[in-house]
């Protein structure tokens, strides 16, 4: 990738990041703020603990857990157990989309239900309340599924949880409950509830419906959680190729599906931060390979499809897939050759999210755009240097706290999909299966890297380089903005969006040529603020 | 249908609240303490709360919303929250350079049992606190009460911290503003100067949460009450309670410490509580009401007779929070229309006894607050008795989608709509714009659902 | 349907008007004077004249519009009206006391080419016009122009017939306001005194067709341009015209017999219009543009790019006055959004010039004004190219329901809803009310056609 | 009927109406204004010019003409020939509401046609203009009936409508072309208008379509305009009863309807004033009897189906007429029951229409309301008094001017209905056949009879009888309610109604219940300007 633009020494910003910093916060931040140089890769300090008082974009365990990984799928009662707050700030604002298939069909994805937890049961305990609660749910909706998401107070007034869930699931009979301890004080961001939520999906679903799934490339699409509709397009996509979807996890899916998603003879991933768990304890257990995957930006979905045709290695499948690219690929391009001139040289900055930062930019790429510097919320180092980084992380004392399943081969289900000879073979043809290269690879040279940004230097940033878009959050939207500069957000979409597959970066492309080229940008200053504005005093001249 | 797994049977629940007309006490904190100029509000607690109410905050008003966090982990919540709190204090005073660190608490902090007087006094002891420089804190449990409590409890806070009696009784009017908009806060402000009336308004987000596109982001925008201005509350002749729910311990608090007197009125939104607002504020500042008031107060009876047929009789849904309920309600009774089921999750003696007064014009009415007094149970209670209007806050969409009912966007949070923070709901403004937003979304239906014969051109 | 005749095929017509977008001159006379203090407008022609405008005022306002009428008969018809307006003004002055008699004549009394100025002279040759009172006409054909041109007639007549020039030049700015709402009048006053700037406005209807419920009827309502503020006009410093169409021909008057200057200006409707009234009014009082004008306008850009996503490419239709048509379109265009169709009926060659410049921004549009520029060809244009908003006024609404559009009301006359009259759409504060009511319904419609799927909680 | 309230001295009142008016002027309207004697039933001056420089209520000929009669006809093209603006405004604002049978079927109600006259035509004629509009009007809609209505400078300028639509009609063929000369100056108000319409509709519509109609009892209803859908609620009873409507003049009905009126066996007047030129000549020329009917009024609606019922003299329509009543009138009779404790004793004003004033007595009377003075705004004498001062009535230069047909029985279609001596029987029996007794026989002695009200008269009526509510138009609408009484408007409804038959009656009710007992009426002082608004000083005592 070739530099379009001029990047401004990034050793010299660097430090105008943390000039203002405590010594020790600077020195602390400044292991986070990496130059990039996509030969090397430098090592960037990640999934550690924000500086308190810092103003940070991250989340809780909880968010993760329950907002990120369990929200998405529709028939599941998802009950908060603790004050109100948590339960109703996660109340539809991810946007994950979902679409039962007849309009009778379970669908409480548009409920908030919490056990509303009060200051006498953080006195004297909340565990009946929580069964009373799960009980009302049951008679009230007679769900497939029930789970128990905690809040700070609940594991700190010793509420066991997983002891009430496993009471209520025996007495309710034909009701699946379980509960996560996702806390929000758990680990440093939501990746702890990432990983939370994707220990407790293996233990109390995925396996639990061994009926065979027909069809003859079953893959599960991992990390997908549907916002703004990307999962309809993939679907929309793997239908015309011809392969079959058995389970989402978790965006516009159902309970049924992913109890059933060891099924499947591929695990495809999208957001490598949230779900990497997964695709591993899976090949653990059931012996089914991942493969990173990434359907944002054309390219990269088209090369995407075609990995996984690789996968199967199936001729008609590799031809469907052709034909597929070949049929959407134009009506993409047509768009792009368009709008390119119009963003072509202009610069973006991605701080977001645990894999959008990386992916997005091959969208922007495709617009011409070069990224100036990019960072997630709550990525880990391998995220950002690639998976053959993870022996080398340090556990610490905030990732020791989070659970680490023992997974091992099912005795009855094990079953290899792929041989070591093929596995080694498809990887010599250039499939990456199990591995994730991560994001600084693709980056250019002397772009910068930074994790966990804070809102103190995103603004350095947008003031040193002044480009022509931000990617970040709700909380960073109207920040960036008050500066002049559109800020995409990568979490909602801006309410937009499918951005993924060949319609979705259609619309992106649209999006971003109405941002950076709005003209609204250019009515900031009034005209008597600007300079040169005439002097004050009037002359008229009578007719 | 999207909520279609809501039965029509209503069965009263325990355990389980399901959609909340209420949030949590936080981010009433947080919105409170950005009413104060130059203040970062500081959670302390998880990352996630901060984050939570930023966001929402941020959704409501299309605005910076900026606060920071303890950022808790586990051995914070196992240790204590003090070394997380000065470590945070010590940040943001090098970092971003606020004149007062609001510090709110947190379910988890308040569950650890963390002392915020004790820890901000440390602050201070330690000289983490620069001179000049202030840190306040209201501990603001989230399993207490609701969002309304955290406003009450951050606005008593600035009053108990910041108010000093010198001895000497100014002619000034404290106004403890009960949560509103930016907007509305510049409509009492702008009330109070039509008048002449001399007032300190606290907290005051106008200025703060509506700022101006200016190329630049204020990380502390032009906005919110001094702290000058709140030391001078205990000085001042009396106080007006904008809200007996969420303005009125703030004056309790001053009159307490500094003995400054107070009347505790209804939020002035509609017709009779603005009424009652204009007398208390010409009484306490001992002018007379101006002939512009009274005009503008004469332009929205007019509209009120001129339009009658259209209010008088219809059928209204409405939820939210305590303050703004109640001279809503009024308002709609005032319309000649039928409050007929009412919910808030806000809790509370002082809310339900004076929800009763009002309520005696509409006996008909089914309200509940306080525990499972949710938007479930008020969906339930339409598919009973259908309305023909529905107020409340965005989540109200899901119901009047479903069941075909005009809906009105009022209150906290609305995410979906753009001009409650750019257009006042109190005084005698807010009670036209009120009017013309009822008369618009009844129309709009009324055209809607009309037969081609039944088309309406004039109205 | 209920257009269901309006065939999308596009034919020019020569004889017929379907579904105009204009009305005839003498309704804007009569409006143009309710905007004098202490006036009564006087049709000079048959009954029904003065019925019509009455009423159309009337249920545009939702107020009282006192005017009375020469009761032409046929007699009258036939041997001229001077005995019937004669007769007219002894009876007016007698019963309804006036300051002054507003006279405009109909395409009766000018088909029989009755003279006003000559019949005006008699009366106070007469004696029929009493000390210290006046009479004042304007010649308004309903058979030319439109009811803007009978506005900028009466408008003018006012400036000439009243302005004196002493020859000493004082510091105040006349503005001519072009056809607005009170509510806009109100607004424009508001910003001249924010500003320090001395002006006098005229006509002013505020105070006049926005009158409080008061349990009177006051027949001259408190507002209007005094008889002592248009004798002033005369010897203002400069006057800013405020429409090219509606108030230009009234500041050439002025210009032409007292020598005052005058910049004609758009109608400040939306961000730019307002911009160049801003810095207009801003040098001609020789005072700079306070911070709060400044702050204001900051708000108005704040949620334009806030909320630009929803208004960028929308495609727009609208129709209506050539003052109000002009300025809107540049604002639209400000928006991103695509105003495609405009009609007005009003004809005029400086309309169309100052269009063509506004709408080089928009090449591919449609727009025709004047003989067959109706709301039938609008319907026709849509059906060919749909929009996806509307605008304009309450007749819209027909279009909007067949075709399912958006529907913005604005302009004259609105029949159906209130707030016009009360809320400005000029000025800052007017684009934000724009903003809001155009987004209202653009996303009313995303909510109401949504999947379930696609229904978004936050917009 | 018995006084309910105290009525002021009328004698005073009348004095107190017209001592500001200029000496002619108070002679003038002195005699337009009548202290009721519903036993001698004194003469009121009506029907003439309004006195220049009056502020009134009245309309004129052109809005009497295109605006009330002609307006109604769902199928008709009404092209008003002029500058725009009597179009413009007689666009839809009157309510007439019409009903298609199919939703294909031609319906230009919603249309607003006008050859939009401009200076050129004004000085070279526009008669030319006139003919392509009618051309282009043909070409777009080919409907059945296009109607040209003159405005004030038509007639000046010599334009000939009457050619035109001549030489139109003939060159279209299929298209019934025909023109009124509704000059806005001609008479003295709408009333001249009616005149005008009643002949163009008699002389180019009726009897154009002779196909039989079936039915046992057949008959048109004449002036009803479906205002708010009151012919709707008529034409339901009718059904009910099993009465079949051949026309309606003019609500809701066609051409086709119109041009069959003189097959049906009985005509019914609602609006006297407005048509009861119909109804002679249809009686003239085709042998039909007509009968003043009233459907406003539970009570009035329920004389009225008997009076139907006994003049077709059919047992078994006397007996389902009887059934439909007692079906009917329990379900007004409990509203009444509910309401009236809430109206009895008030008091109503009525200004409005030439027979309106009249008719809405009845609903106030059901209501136990009192009327206190009432007049019409275009009515004449007889409208008053009864069709017995017909022969009375002087001829002045106004209505000298409005053509009267020279009508003579049709050598083919004339066939008496009724014979001489069934007519006698009828009338011996009760049945008003071909009469109308006017308004002030049924209004309560010393109640105030005002013809053509003027704006200063209504203020001061208001002002010394402080009645609960008064009915106008939407001229007074806001004038009336400005000094805190409510106005109904009756030519409109306030938007509402309908307002006839039961259920109407119901309507009725329940609005004037809504508009005399409304709280806002008590909301209109501010606190501050109530006597004994507490003082300005407030006195606080601290806790």
């Amino acid at each position: 990738m070739e530099a379009k633009v001029l990047i401004p020494d990034p050793s010299r910003i660097k430090e105008e990041l943390i000039n203002k910093y405590p010594a020790k916060v600077a020195k602390k931040r400044s292991k986070s703020i990496v130059i990039n140089d996509p030969e090397t890769v430098p090592e960037v300090q990640a999934n550690v603990r924000t500086v308190p008082g810092i103003i940070t974009q991250r989340g809780c365990s909880y968010a993760g857990c329950k907002g990120v990984v369990l929200g998405p799928t529709r028939d599941i009662v998802n009950i908060v157990h603790g004050p109100i707050g948590c339960s109703f700030y996660a109340w539809l604002t991810r946007r994950n989309q979902t679409r039962p298939e007849k309009p009778t069909d379970e669908n409480y994805i548009t409920y908030c239900f919490s056990t509303d937890m009060q200051e006498e049961h953080v006195v004297f305990g909340g565990e009946k309340k929580l069964k009373v609660a799960i009980q009302e749910a049951y008679d009230l909706f007679h769900p497939k599924a029930i789970a128990i998401f905690s809040t700070c107070p609940v594991g700190l007034i010793g509420d066991d949880v997983h002891a009430a869930s496993r009471e209520m699931k025996e007495k309710l009979g034909d009701c699946n409950v379980f509960g996560f301890s996702c806390e929000g004080y758990r680990g440093v961001s939501q990746s702890a509830g990432h990983h939370i939520a994707n220990n407790g999906v293996f233990k109390h679903m995925v396996g639990n419906n061994n009926e065979p799934k027909a069809g003859k490339f079953k893959l599960n699409l991992l990390g997908e959680y549907n916002i703004g509709g990307d999962a309809f397009e993939i679907e929309r996509l793997f239908e015309k190729c011809g392969i079959t979807l058995v389970a989402s996890f978790s965006g516009n899916s159902t309970v049924r599906a992913i109890e059933n998603a060891h099924m499947a003879d591929l695990n495809v991933i999208l957001c490598h931060r949230s779900i990497n768990y997964m695709g591993d304890m899976m090949e653990t257990k059931y012996g089914i390979p991942w493969m990173k995957v990434n359907f944002v930006g054309a390219e990269s979905t088209s090369k995407s499809l075609r990995k996984i045709a690789e996968y199967f290695g199936d001729e008609e499948l590799k031809a469907r897939v052709e034909a597929v690219i070949a049929e959407e690929t134009p009506k993409v391009q047509a768009i792009i050759d368009e709008i390119r001139p119009r963003t072509e040289g202009k610069t973006a900055m991605l701080f977001v999210g645990g894999s959008r930062a990386h992916h997005y930019q091959d969208l922007f790429s495709e617009l011409g755009m070069t990224t100036l510097a990019a960072g997630y919320e709550f990525a880990h180092r391998d995220d950002y240097e690639g998976r053959e980084v993870l022996p080398k992380i340090k556990i610490d004392a905030d990732s020791k706290n989070i659970e680490e399943l023992k997974v091992s081969a099912d005795p009855e289900l094990y079953k290899p999909r792929k041989s070591e000879a093929e596995l080694e073979e498809l990887k010599a043809r250039g499939l990456e299966i199990n591995g994730y290269e991560g994001m600084m690879k693709q980056m250019q040279k002397k772009s910068l890297v930074i994790d966990d940004v804070s809102h103190y230097e995103s603004e350095k940033l947008i003031e040193l380089y002044k480009p022509d878009i931000f990617c970040a959050g709700i909380k960073e939207k109207y920040v960036v903005q008050k500066m002049g500069v559109p800020l995409k957000q990568l979490h909602s979409y801006d309410y937009g969006g499918p951005y993924t597959g060949y319609e979705g970066a259609v619309n992106f492309y649209k999006d971003i040529d109405r941002m950076v080229n709005n003209p609204v940008w250019k009515l900031i200053k009034a005209p008597w603020e600007k300079a040169g504005a005439e002097s004050l005093e009037a002359s008229y001249v009578a007719s | 249908m999207l909520l279609r797994h809501t039965p029509t049977e209503v069965k009263e629940r325990e355990g389980l609240t399901i959609n909340p007309a209420k949030t949590c006490q936080p981010i009433g904190a947080m919105y409170a303490a950005l009413g104060i100029h130059g203040c970062l509000p500081h959670s302390h607690g998880s990352q996630g709360c901060c984050s939570y109410h930023r966001s929402t905050l941020t959704r409501h008003y299309k605005e910076p919303v900026m606060a920071s966090t303890s950022s808790f982990t586990e051995g914070a919540s196992v240790f204590g929250g003090q070394a997380n709190l000065l470590a945070s204090i010590e940040t943001i005073f090098s970092v971003y350079d606020p004149e007062v660190i609001a510090v709110h608490s947190t379910c988890l902090s308040e569950t650890i049992g963390d002392d915020l007087q004790q820890i901000t006094k440390k602050a201070s002891d330690d000289g983490k606190i620069p001179d000049g420089k202030y840190v306040i804190y209201a501990s603001t449990p989230s399993f207490v009460g609701s969002h309304i409590t955290g406003y009450a409890n951050m606005v008593t806070g600035m009053a108990e911290q910041f108010a000093v009696s010198t001895g000497e009784k100014t002619e000034q009017i404290n106004i403890v503003a009960g949560w509103m908009e930016p907007s509305d806060m510049r409509e009492i402000k702008s009330i109070a100067s039509l008048m002449d009336a001399k007032i300190v308004l606290f907290p005051d987000t106008s200025d703060v949460l509506d700022a101006p596109q200016t190329g630049k982001h204020e990380f502390y925008p032009k906005g919110g009450v001094t702290i000058d201005q709140l030391r001078s509350t205990g000085d001042s002749k009396c106080s007006l309670a904008l809200g007996c729910v969420s303005a009125e311990p703030a004056a309790i608090a001053l009159d307490k410490k500094c003995k400054v007197p107070f009347e505790t009125l209804d939020m002035p939104i509609g017709l009779s509580a603005t009424d009652r607002f204009i007398m208390a504020l010409s009484k306490a500042a001992g002018k007379p009401v101006p002939a512009s008031i009274t005009a503008e107060r004469g332009r929205v009876v007019d509209v009120m007779a001129d339009m009658e047929q259209y209010f008088y009789g219809k059928k209204v849904a409405l939820f939210g929070d305590p303050d703004q309920i109640m001279p809503l309600t009024e308002f709609l009774l005032d319309l000649g229309m039928r409050p007929t089921h009412i919910v808030s999750g806000t809790p509370g003696l002082r809310f339900e006894k004076r929800m009763k007064e009002i309520l005696e014009r509409a006996p008909y009415a089914n309200f509940r607050n306080g525990a499972q007094a949710d938007m479930f149970l008020l969906h339930q209670w339409i598919k009973n008795e259908p309305v023909d209007l529905l107020i409340g806050n965005t989540y109200g969409k899901y119901i009047a989608r479903d069941e075909n009912i005009p809906f009105v966007r009022f209150g906290f949070p609305i995410l979906d709509r753009v001009g409650h923070s750019y257009f006042p709901s109190v005084g005698y403004s807010g009670a036209m714009r009120l009017i013309e937003k009822i008369l618009g979304v009844l129309m709009d239906q009324q055209d809607r659902v009309a037969l081609e014969e039944k088309f309406e051109l004039v109205m």
